[in-house]
């Protein structure tokens, strides 16, 4: 009996479209993701005030009509900061998830229709990888390479590619034995013509949603980075290195880290939202996507 | 079976042997070598060639690649570079407290997250399931640091409940450090049970729309049943990995929290190694993690198969 | 067989029952106006094509519905009680303990995590208040009444360790165990080879026979509903169009729905091809005026596309009618719908045969396969072995096997995209000599892989679902660049034209599409490269009867007007006897019988294709009781020596069969069958089977 | 999952075995007698907010007791060999003696040397030593001692940062015991202030061939016994009630080690330990302990002098005028404020600390325009510069940044880098030309002069190299006129004001985080008075 095929009517993104919108969450995600962006890149209009200028006379003030989010220690306004901040956030970890995810997923598509010795290597190369404690990992190439943001992009690169080969060379396992990819060996098309056209449009949902999720963990993992003072260079407006700066002040100047805590925190829970909705909008199962 | 977990066991030997491959490359080229971290000021030309001899880094990489491979091959990891204690030792002790705080935090977050998981699977789009969502949404969405720093300023210094660092080192009692474990373990245990509870979710739902679930229904047998015996193994079964990576990730070292709480354990040492490119420090933790990580791979697919019987006699590994 | 005291009324009763789903759009009504009743021992069939809410019916008869839908009018009673009006507790004494379901594809609806004693012992827990031995004997009892082998072994089995039909009859035995007076069998044979559903039909009838049970049978397959059922119900776009007595339904059927069905089903005894129904039924829910037939309908009237759907009424008693139950039609011109002559096979549409003189296009000659990993290779024997099989130039030929026989394997093969392990494969080419196509197809030239194409199953993967239709000709025109005179978006559209499409769909996604659409995409593919062989691998089997009959006419009509050569694999004899020239049978990989399709029809046969011969259910065609024994699974692989249908085979003699490799003995015509028996011998194990078996 | 890695933040940074060295270094010569530069209320420095620090309360402690001391780990490789660069000095006072402590005036005071003369013009020393002292193991502390203790600093093997100091003027060769009370060193160049320099803390004195015991065992002569020591981990000394001082007031020390800066003060806050050593708390950190009604914070005036050496091998500061240029360009006032909230005093570019006898008093005041000026003769209109800081102290990075707004207005852009702390001063000092750094106060005067600022010393982080300034040195040292030395001093002084490559912004507290329970707490560098600080009752 042959399935009933009345659904995806009108145009594959479209109808990613419309299961989005249809989902209250994936678009609140998809609001928020999309409002920090227009933030970043709108900071310098929205700002009221430098985000690096210090201020000796204005130290440490409290959320006021002046500094609608207070000052730090050096008298800079927070929430000048806070609008800035997501710059760097942003273009890292967002550089280093498409190229973690671009990566990952070109190497498990060949991996998974190549199969052979090529797919055993790489998939040896990728467990061993993952198999090295990732704090390990990441000081050893920032020790090596130092903390340029081009290093952290390959740092995380290399600690997230392999994850996302494997969640992408497993589904690609999936469209590896379908017919058309059978027709087009058939017909004799190239590694690359086959992975271009016919494999990689249909893992494309699940890497979609790779991106959005992995994003989030980079996004964290960033600041953590810069927690640990392996990111931004002070006076960046940098939300980890904010956080980082102003953690010991959590008890008596809250407001210097709860700014720029929201604002990482809506990021992750607007990327993580989307890449929910985005999943669901997909029909992708989330729950075969590993962590690693 | 023995025969397949035994060419699991070979597959993993390669894997640890790679990552520890890996991982010694990586270390040579780091900038500075133990002598220049030890001497510091000190590194006159001649205070170093003495010292590299001393520590025998005067031979080629290989070499020292291949004899620290046949001691560990004899359970024998060597000596610091730094202080000269046996690799051994010190790494076991910091992993015997890191496997503390990793149990610690397993039972609490695994045990935590398979209730809340199901929960919030069987009332889908409900207020519990919204409730359970939305607190996993932030539990994810908050940095680790932030999460263990609020968590000391509330319960050790606003309320004295619990210690907010660890004084104790790394070869205190564990009945010493047992009091200090708690702060730590529930920050981590928010973080992993977030990522746990949301997988779940989706599985259970998925599980629960499946159409041996609908049979079971359709049998007259009780919802409860339904759920408890035909439905949660199944459900169970894509979380088991994620729930064996975070064992990997926990026992792998928890830099941030270890760091905030000044817990003794692996994370704080990986630190300390690669400050002071102790090769034989690294190499330990790294062939320590990645054999860690490949059991609880092998762990996850040992409890698939026991909750799946189909893998015992039907598996395709890649 | 349960002493309870016979209810007032009958057992089931359907009472203008609809439900209807919640779409984006609003309600979407999936079943319409449904009213049904059946008496304790009745059997039942509900027939349809996929999307005709037979499935989500069969479901409401437990009182189930699927997550977004709900019953907008109606009621769904058994024994008198209201379904979906029972409280929670007492609907789920009524589920299983009265009326029971055997699910579709047991394989999915087994929980993988339990034993199977394990699930069958819960429902006589929970109905039958039977725990520990008390359970599993009566659990043993089940299995041996549904004729599970060694009963007591397979209850601690899981269901993967099961076969297909092993599953199915574990199915039954569960849905059995709660002693319930309705069985809703949805689907219940869909997926299994034709043999083993020959079995658990057999099953079926027994146990009605010797435990009185009511069934509804939920299927697609026409012949399966007349092997099982006395009456039947056909259902078109969510309402019942005709029901009442099987065998007068599909002999003097009174709707032209109904007529369509039964006319566009290949018979064996009616050789040639069945007629197609035009167009397709309208979407799931989709609300049209007047009879939602209408538009595919030959008699087609004003009155028929106004108003409401007509309603299924009670027609006048036929004279020469068997039974007297009542015959119901929705059909305005029900009457002279039944007065109409049956449909005629039209066999001129056949291509002209195809001699022994025809030049032959593809040769194998002792090809075997292996797909075992190299290690494993020194014992046991290959997958695919001895195949010595010409393909004539013009021909359709046509490989049977159940699933499993390596039909597809050599199929693939031959396309290179699997390497044989022995043997030689060649393209004859006429003046220009031989191709060698023991070659991958990554290394043949071009020019040679053009000439053979693949078409897949399965629709639903046989097309890339993120790229348009037209994309899916183009690639091939231009990797094959034939003439390159015509713009490429003309040939794409003459493509679909020549295939039967509407050149409007060439913009549409593959999940646009309908199965038939794309089966025919898949077909348009094919011949973009020009080929002059195609391997057409179940073309048809996943397509309904009233879609599979065009795409055979389709096929056929390509042949005649291409001269494409087309090995056609199938697992359907009917459908084989209407399109192919000659019949290759394969069993484990191992050709069994070769030879024109009437000399391998009319015999005299191997025994493993008379097995398949005697497994075919024709519609409106009842088999005897007890005609068919009990069959064991289908084996995985094949014997280390001897005769690979040597475990199965009625006539198998030992020391022989199962050490020496059969000889191939030559009929007439050249059909020849490879076995240990002689030509006569077989001839009348042809004619007496079941004397054979009886012995 | 995010992964969690890390290092921690923070001052408390001297965990690694190079950064030990380097605080081995900038300690050099803080070992001093309790109460040098106590202050005990706060005072006076510039714009100090006055709220900020308290001091530790003084009073009567309750006899006995154990205070809790967290402290940065350092290294794994942590000894209590006094004389290593790697020694675990937060122990040292508490376990051993030196033969001349650091006395009020700032002047040598006896401790286990009971007077010491020289003879020879500064050329021969001899030291009377204290009798009756016994080791921890009950041992009787001679003569012996004390040579082998020098001997053993001076072995190139035992790599001691003061080996660099002694050896220019100490050979073992002249080393002589007499009898068991004294000790007679012969220098090989001249050095009116020799004791000075064996107040330092790796000068500590240990028995006579125990000092590859010692590096476990801890037997000193001190006021505390060993009881238990882990490097880089918790430990443990008891008083020991023969100490020649008197018994000390508490009964034990014991010692925890925690990473993170952050960390220590949260085990101050919730009552974990009494006192966070080597941690100069940050303005965010003084605020956190002061908000608590357990612990407060002891600010230490004038205990550390920030610098930002400008290398003058490298360009641009290769040329002089610049040098003078970036020295003039900044508002000491301004900076002060900023970077340490006012807690210090400015320095006007002289590394002699206020209360030092020795300081020169010679102001320059800023001057943007003449900076200006000077840097567009050195060809630069405008200068952009990288200046590396890092989380090594808390004070380099609000330097750094309030550094770059104070110099913008000479036309002098500064990009702060932030560089890894742990190998701050492996790869960034004395290779960067611009960065931000720091001393302990402590030295006397002629080992200031001479390790940091003279030609190749391993220890002059501007690498500016004056024959003048050279000879001032020279002649200074073997001058046995106090007067005369104090000018010739005070003309090096001058000359680096003007000329080095060495801006110093000022002289900053540190700011301690202690128990409120603490009495008597009086700090100099690593060390407190062990004796008489105790817990209230």
């Amino acid at each position: 009996m042959t399935r009933t095929i009345t659904e995806r009517a009108p145009g594959r993104l479209r109808q990613t479209w419309g299961a989005l919108r249809g989902s209250p969450s994936a678009m609140t995600g998809a609001v928020l993701v999309a409002l920090h962006l227009v933030i970043a890149l709108a900071a310098p209009l929205l700002a009221p005030d430098s985000p690096v200028r210090n201020n000796a006379l204005e130290t440490l003030q409290s959320p006021s009509l002046s500094h609608l989010a207070g000052t730090d220690q050096y008298g800079r306004d927070i929430l000048s900061r806070t609008l800035y901040g997501g710059r760097l956030a942003l273009s890292v970890s967002l550089s280093a998830t498409v190229l973690a995810v671009g990566l990952g997923a070109a190497v498990g598509c060949l991996a998974a229709y190549r199969r052979g010795w090529l797919d055993d290597v790489v998939m040896r190369v990728v467990d061993a990888i993952l198999a090295v404690p990732p704090v390990l990992a990441l000081l050893v190439i920032v020790t090596v390479l130092g903390t340029d943001p081009v290093v952290i992009v390959l740092a995380v690169t290399v600690v997230y590619g392999p994850g996302v080969v494997r969640v992408v060379r497993a589904a690609a396992l999936d469209v590896v034995p379908r017919d058309y990819v059978t027709a087009a060996r058939a017909r004799g098309e190239g590694t690359f013509s086959v992975l271009l056209r016919d494999i990689g449009p249909n893992v494309l949902d699940v890497v979609l949603v790779e991106f959005a999720m992995r994003a989030s963990w980079v996004v964290l993992l960033i600041s953590s980075l810069s927690f640990l003072g392996f990111g931004a260079n002070p006076p960046t407006p940098d939300w980890g290195l904010m956080v980082s700066e102003n953690r010991s002040m959590l008890a008596v100047a809250p407001w210097t880290s709860i700014a720029p805590i929201i604002a990482l925190s809506t990021l992750v829970i607007g990327l993580n939202m989307a890449a929910d909705g985005l999943a669901k909008a997909l029909g992708v199962d989330r729950a075969h996507g590993g962590a690693a | 079976m023995s025969r397949y977990i035994a060419r699991r066991l070979l597959l993993a030997l390669v894997t640890i042997w790679l990552a520890s491959l890996g991982v010694f490359l990586a270390v040579q080229a780091l900038p500075g070598d133990v002598t220049t971290q030890i001497l510091g000021q000190n590194a006159t030309r001649a205070n170093v060639a003495a010292l590299r001899a001393e520590l025998g880094l005067d031979e080629s990489p290989w070499r020292r690649y291949l004899d620290w491979m046949s001691g560990m091959l004899h359970g024998d990891f060597g000596s610091s570079l730094v202080n000269h204690a046996s690799v051994g030792a010190e790494v076991g002790l910091r992993l015997r407290n890191t496997m503390l705080l990793a149990g610690v935090t397993v039972v609490l977050g695994v045990s935590l997250a398979l209730v809340l998981g199901v929960v919030a699977g069987l009332y889908r789009d409900r207020w519990p399931d919204l409730a359970i969502s939305s607190l996993s949404l932030v539990g994810m969405s908050m940095p680790e640091f932030v999460i263990a720093t609020v968590l000391v300023l509330l319960f050790s210094i606003n309320i004295p409940l619990f210690p907010a660092v660890v004084t104790a080192g790394p070869d205190a009692r564990l009945g010493d450090l047992l009091p200090a474990i708690w702060l730590p373990s529930i920050a981590l245990t928010v973080v992993m049970a977030a990522y746990i509870i949301r997988m779940l979710r989706t599985s259970v739902i998925d599980v629960m729309a499946s159409e041996f679930v609908t049979t079971a229904r359709l049998k007259g047998i009780s919802p409860a049943r339904v759920v408890l015996r035909h439905a949660l193994p199944s459900a169970l079964l894509p979380t088991l990995n994620v729930i064996a990576m975070n064992i990997a990730w926990l026992v792998g070292g928890v830099v941030v929290v270890e760091s905030v709480f000044n817990y003794p354990g692996v994370g704080l040492l990986t630190i300390d190694a690669v400050h002071n490119r102790d090769l034989p420090v690294i190499q330990t933790i790294a062939v320590l993690g990645a054999a860690t990580y490949v059991l609880c791979n092998l762990a996850a697919d040992l409890a698939a198969m026991a909750l799946n019987p189909r893998l015992r006699t039907n598996r395709r590994t890649a | 067989m349960t002493g309870t005291q016979p209810a007032p009324g009958p057992l089931l009763d359907v009472r203008d029952l609809s439900v209807a789903y919640r779409s984006r759009g609003g309600l979407r009504e999936i079943v319409s106006g449904v009213s049904l009743s059946l008496d304790a021992g009745q059997t039942l069939g509900l027939v349809g094509e996929s999307g005709c809410g037979k499935s989500t019916l069969a479901a409401a008869l437990l009182g189930h519905l699927r997550a977004g839908a709900r019953v907008t009018s109606g009621e769904v009673l058994v024994d008198g009680e209201s379904l979906f009006a029972a409280p929670p507790a007492r609907l789920r004494a009524l589920r299983g303990g009265t009326v029971a379901l055997v699910p579709q594809n047991a394989g999915h609806a087994l929980t993988p995590t339990m034993r199977v004693g394990h699930q069958v012992r819960e429902v006589l827990r929970v109905h039958r208040g039977l725990t520990g031995e008390a359970a599993d004997a009566e659990a043993a009892v089940l299995f041996a009444q549904v004729r599970l082998p060694q009963p007591r072994v397979l209850l601690g089995r899981y269901p993967h360790e099961l076969s297909g039909g092993q599953q199915q009859r574990v199915a039954i035995a569960m849905a059995l165990a709660g002693n319930p007076r309705l069985l809703v069998l949805d689907e219940p044979t869909t997926g299994l080879d034709v043999v083993t559903q020959a079995g658990v039909l057999d099953l079926l009838n027994g146990i009605r026979r010797e435990l009185g049970v009511a069934m509804v049978l939920v299927s697609h397959d026409l012949g399966v509903v007349s092997a099982a059922c006395d009456r039947v119900a056909v259902m078109y776009a969510g309402r019942l169009v005709e029901r009442g007595d099987t065998q007068a339904t599909y002999d003097r059927p009174t709707h032209p729905y109904t007529r369509g069905l039964v006319a566009s089903v290949p018979s064996l005894a009616e050789p040639g091809l069945p007629a197609a129904m035009p167009g397709t039924p309208p979407q799931p829910g989709s609300d049209l005026p007047g009879c939602s037939f209408a538009a595919r309908c030959a008699l087609v009237e004003d009155r028929c596309t106004t108003g409401g759907a007509p309603e299924l009424l009670l027609l006048p008693p036929q004279p020469e009618a068997p039974s007297g139950d009542g015959h119901h039609s929705a059909c305005l011109r029900a009457e002279e719908v039944r007065a109409l002559p049956p449909e005629v096979r039209e066999t001129h549409q056949r291509g002209a045969r195809v001699g022994d003189t025809a030049p032959v296009l593809v040769s194998l000659r002792d090809v075997a396969v292996d797909y075992r990993p190299r290690r494993a290779r020194s014992q046991g024997a290959p997958t695919v072995a001895g195949i010595d099989l010409d393909i004539r130039r013009g021909e359709t030929l046509a490989l049977v096997g159940e699933s499993g026989s390596g039909k597809s394997t050599l199929a693939w093969t031959i396309a290179g995209l699997r390497a044989p392990s022995a043997g030689t494969l060649v393209l004859q080419d006429g003046e220009a000599g031989t191709e060698d196509l023991a070659r991958p197809a990554a290394r043949r030239p071009p020019g040679l892989r053009k000439r053979l194409q693949l078409v897949f199953q399965n629709a639903d993967t046989s097309l890339n679902p993120r790229r348009v239709v037209s994309d899916a000709l183009r690639r091939p025109l231009r990797v094959f660049a034939q003439d390159g005179a015509a713009p490429l978006g003309e040939r794409v559209d003459a493509l679909l034209d020549d295939v039967g499409l509407d050149r409007e769909l060439g913009g549409r996604l593959p999940g646009q599409l309908s199965g038939g659409q794309r089966q025919r995409v898949g077909i348009a593919r094919a011949l973009a490269a020009g080929p002059d062989l195609v391997l057409a691998d179940e073309v048809v089997s996943a397509l309904d009867v009233s879609v599979q009959a065009s795409v055979l006419r389709l096929l056929d009509r390509l042949r005649t007007e291409r001269g494409i050569t087309y090995l056609f694999i199938s697992h359907d004899l009917a459908v084989v006897r209407s399109i192919a020239d000659r019949v290759a049978v394969l069993y484990l990989g191992r050709l069994c019988e070769v030879g024109d399709v009437e000399a391998v029809f009319s015999g005299p046969n191997h025994p493993y294709t008379r097995m398949l011969l005697d497994a075919v259910l024709e519609p409106g065609v009842r088999p005897e009781p007890g005609e068919r024994r009990p069959v064991e699974e289908p084996e995985s692989a094949p014997p280390e020596a001897g005769c690979p249908f040597q475990r199965r085979c009625p006539h198998a003699l030992p020391g022989t069969c199962d050490s020496v490799t059969p000889p191939w003995r030559d009929a007439e015509g050249g059909h020849r069958i490879r076995c240990h028996l002689e030509l006569d011998v077989l001839a009348s194990t042809t004619a007496d089977t079941k004397e054979l078996e009886a012995s | 999952m995010v992964l969690s890695s890390g290092v921690n933040s923070g001052d408390g940074r001297e965990r690694t075995t190079g950064a030990v060295s380097r605080r081995g270094l900038l300690t050099a010569g803080a070992g001093a007698a309790a109460g040098a530069w106590l202050l005990t209320a706060c005072g006076s420095g510039g714009n100090a907010d006055k709220a900020a620090a308290t001091a530790a309360a003084t009073g009567k402690a309750a006899a006995g007791g154990t205070l809790r001391i967290a402290r940065p780990p350092a290294s794994s490789a942590e000894t209590l060999d006094p004389a290593s660069s790697l020694s675990a000095y937060e122990y040292l006072g508490a376990l051993y003696s030196r033969l001349v402590r650091r006395g009020s005036d700032g002047k040598p005071a006896a401790d286990l040397a009971m007077s010491w003369e020289m003879s020879d013009e500064a050329k021969t020393w001899t030291f009377t030593l204290r009798d009756g002292v016994t080791f921890h193991n009950g041992q009787a502390f001679t003569s012996a001692d004390a040579a082998y203790t020098l001997t053993h600093i001076l072995d190139p093997a035992t790599k001691s940062p003061q080996a660099g100091v002694l050896s220019t003027f100490v050979a073992a060769s002249g080393i002589s015991t007499p009898d068991k009370n004294t000790l007679v060193v012969k220098l090989k160049a001249a050095h009116a202030e020799f004791p000075t320099l064996l107040m330092h803390y790796n000068c500590y004195v240990i028995a006579k061939d125990s000092a590859k015991t010692t590096a476990t065992k801890g037997i000193g002569t001190g006021p505390f016994k060993l009881a238990s020591f882990t490097p880089a981990g918790p430990g443990k000394v008891v008083a020991n009630t023969d100490y020649y001082g008197g018994k000390p007031v508490l009964d034990a020390i014991a010692f925890s080690s925690i990473a993170e800066t952050q960390s220590r003060i949260n085990a101050l806050l919730s009552q974990q330990v009494d006192l966070i050593s080597q941690t100069n708390l940050d303005s965010a950190g003084v605020k956190t302990v002061q908000a608590s009604s357990t612990a407060t914070v002891v600010e230490v005036k004038n205990a550390q002098w920030y610098t930002l050496p400008m290398l003058c091998t490298a360009a641009p500061f290769t040329d002089s005028k610049v040098r003078q240029a970036f020295k003039l360009a900044y508002d000491p006032a301004q900076v002060i404020k900023l970077a340490v909230q006012g807690h210090g005093t400015i320095a006007h570019d002289n590394p002699v600390p206020p209360d030092d006898p020795y300081r020169l008093d010679y102001t320059v005041s800023p001057d943007p325009e003449k900076a200006k000026a000077l840097l567009k003769k050195a060809g630069h209109d405008k200068l952009t510069l990288p200046l590396y800081t890092s989380d090594y102290d808390s004070v380099l990075t609000p330097l750094a940044l309030a550094m770059k707004d104070s110099v913008a207005h000479a036309g002098i852009t500064l990009n702060i880098q932030n560089a890894p702390s742990d190998s701050y001063y492996t790869k960034i000092w004395m290779q960067k030309p611009l960065m931000t750094s720091y001393w302990y106060v402590g030295r006397p005067i002629d080992q200031l002069l001479s390790e940091i600022f003279h030609s190749g010393s391993a220890y002059n982080e501007s690498k500016w190299s004056n024959p003048t300034f050279d000879g001032l040195i020279a002649s200074a040292r073997k001058e046995t006129d106090d007067a005369k030395r104090k000018q010739l001093y005070q003309d090096a002084q001058k000359l680096m004001v003007d000329q080095d490559g060495t801006i110093m912004p000022f002289f900053a507290s540190r700011m301690i985080g202690i128990s409120k329970k603490v009495v008597n707490y009086h700090e100099s560098g690593f060390e407190f008075d062990y004796l008489k600080i105790g817990l209230s009752a």
